[in-house]
């Protein structure tokens, strides 16, 4: 008997990576669990004179309300292209440091392309249409960060 | 109706909550409602003229042809940039 | 500095997601870690009145010192294609019973469409190219586990 | 050369491995070792015929028309699977 429960969280808090596994290994008999996860990471160029000072922290805002209704939703469209198990998708707001965890997406199925699929197809839109905003602190200057044309046209693959 | 702003739109125009009254039966859409906003001075004309802008109406993105309610929540913002 | 380690286990013994996560996100500055676990399930059909008695273990056989090669050199074909940081893959062999853990596959990577390609990359070619053979019990039979189609349609769609 | 057999071709056939030699100047391929294999029973014949058997060559999985040396570390298996 496959579960289809879905989780969504919202949070300021950490999450524990290997918990989140545990939980959709176990709550199902799928055989496959994809998990993606993303971190907070300095890319500026140290090659690059004219690169900015290296980034220190990213600040989540996000629009309450809207968030959990965007992410449900993006879960939903998923379910509708491939047969799931539970899935839960975890996204951190507020202060972040370098290195620290800010996206999680873990999809059980009893299907290995399935369950890669999805997480792909969750995390590309969660990057286009959950209201989610970064800003950037980089030598105790703070920016809003740009949207990306990529992100665009990895969404638009799946229509 | 609720008129809400996010991220660097925000602020912008540093506001981010202001109350827009819909007369009674007045046809409005949500391009409609970025137009009239256009005109609360310059910062308002340049901010609200981003092509990327985005629009949600009660918390779900919807087409700027959407018509608006008085009762509605609607919320213009920057493209996103989570995950 | 994107590290690029390739840690491959061909062992027994069970293995902790958690902790296989917790150093690949360590040990590089990559963005994006996506992980594959794959888990040992009964999937005959209980509507059948046909089906065969549901499968209680697997056992997983092995040609000892081709299968780390084998899985090396699938690691290596992934690294040509994708700009990748660590990379682990654990199979285990032996006696697994059902709710076993089999195989996990973790590709961290600045990119995150990356690690996603890489991780199913390696998952396709090892389920077409690594030396391993399932046998499986049910109702105190043992059979050889038949080799799937798809999976070769899977691996030839990276031609 | 060691010729090793794996799973259920091991099974059926009721060996793991075997020693099979190599004369001076002899060419053999993969294809042509499985052909002389044949020779050795019924068993043989059926198993050794079957289209999907592959072949490794130390350790490396080979195209069947390889040439051996007796040197050569040999494995006939049926389609792995793992994972």
């Amino acid at each position: 008997m496959v579960q289809t429960q879905t989780e969504i969280r919202v949070q300021t808090q950490d999450f524990d990576l290997g918990a989140e596994y545990q939980q959709l290994a176990s709550q199902s008999d799928c055989g496959a669990v994809v998990t993606f996860t993303g971190l907070v990471r300095d890319y500026t160029d140290p090659q690059k004179v004219t690169s900015p000072a290296p980034v220190s922290e990213l600040f989540l805002e996000h629009y309450p309300g809207m968030t959990e209704k965007a992410l449900a939703s993006i879960v939903e469209r998923a379910r509708a292209r491939w047969p799931l198990g539970p899935v839960t998708v975890i996204h951190r707001v507020g202060a972040l440091p370098l290195n620290a965890q800010i996206v999680f997406v873990g999809v059980a199925s009893a299907h290995r392309q399935a369950a890669f699929s999805a997480a792909q197809f969750i995390m590309d839109y969660l990057k286009t249409e959950a209201p989610f905003w970064k800003k950037e602190t980089s030598g105790g200057q703070t920016q809003w960060v740009d949207a990306r044309e990529s992100d665009q046209q990895e969404r638009r693959r799946w229509e | 109706m609720k008129v809400l702003f996010f991220a660097s739109l925000r602020d912008t125009l540093g506001t981010s909550e202001l109350q827009e009254p819909l007369a009674t039966g007045e046809s409005l859409t949500a391009d409609g409602l970025r137009e009239r906003l256009k005109s609360r001075g310059e910062a308002w004309q340049k901010a609200l003229s981003q092509p990327s802008l985005l629009v949600a109406v009660n918390q779900a993105m919807v087409p700027w042809d959407t018509l608006l309610s008085d009762d509605d929540e609607v919320a213009l913002f920057p493209p996103v940039t989570g995950g």
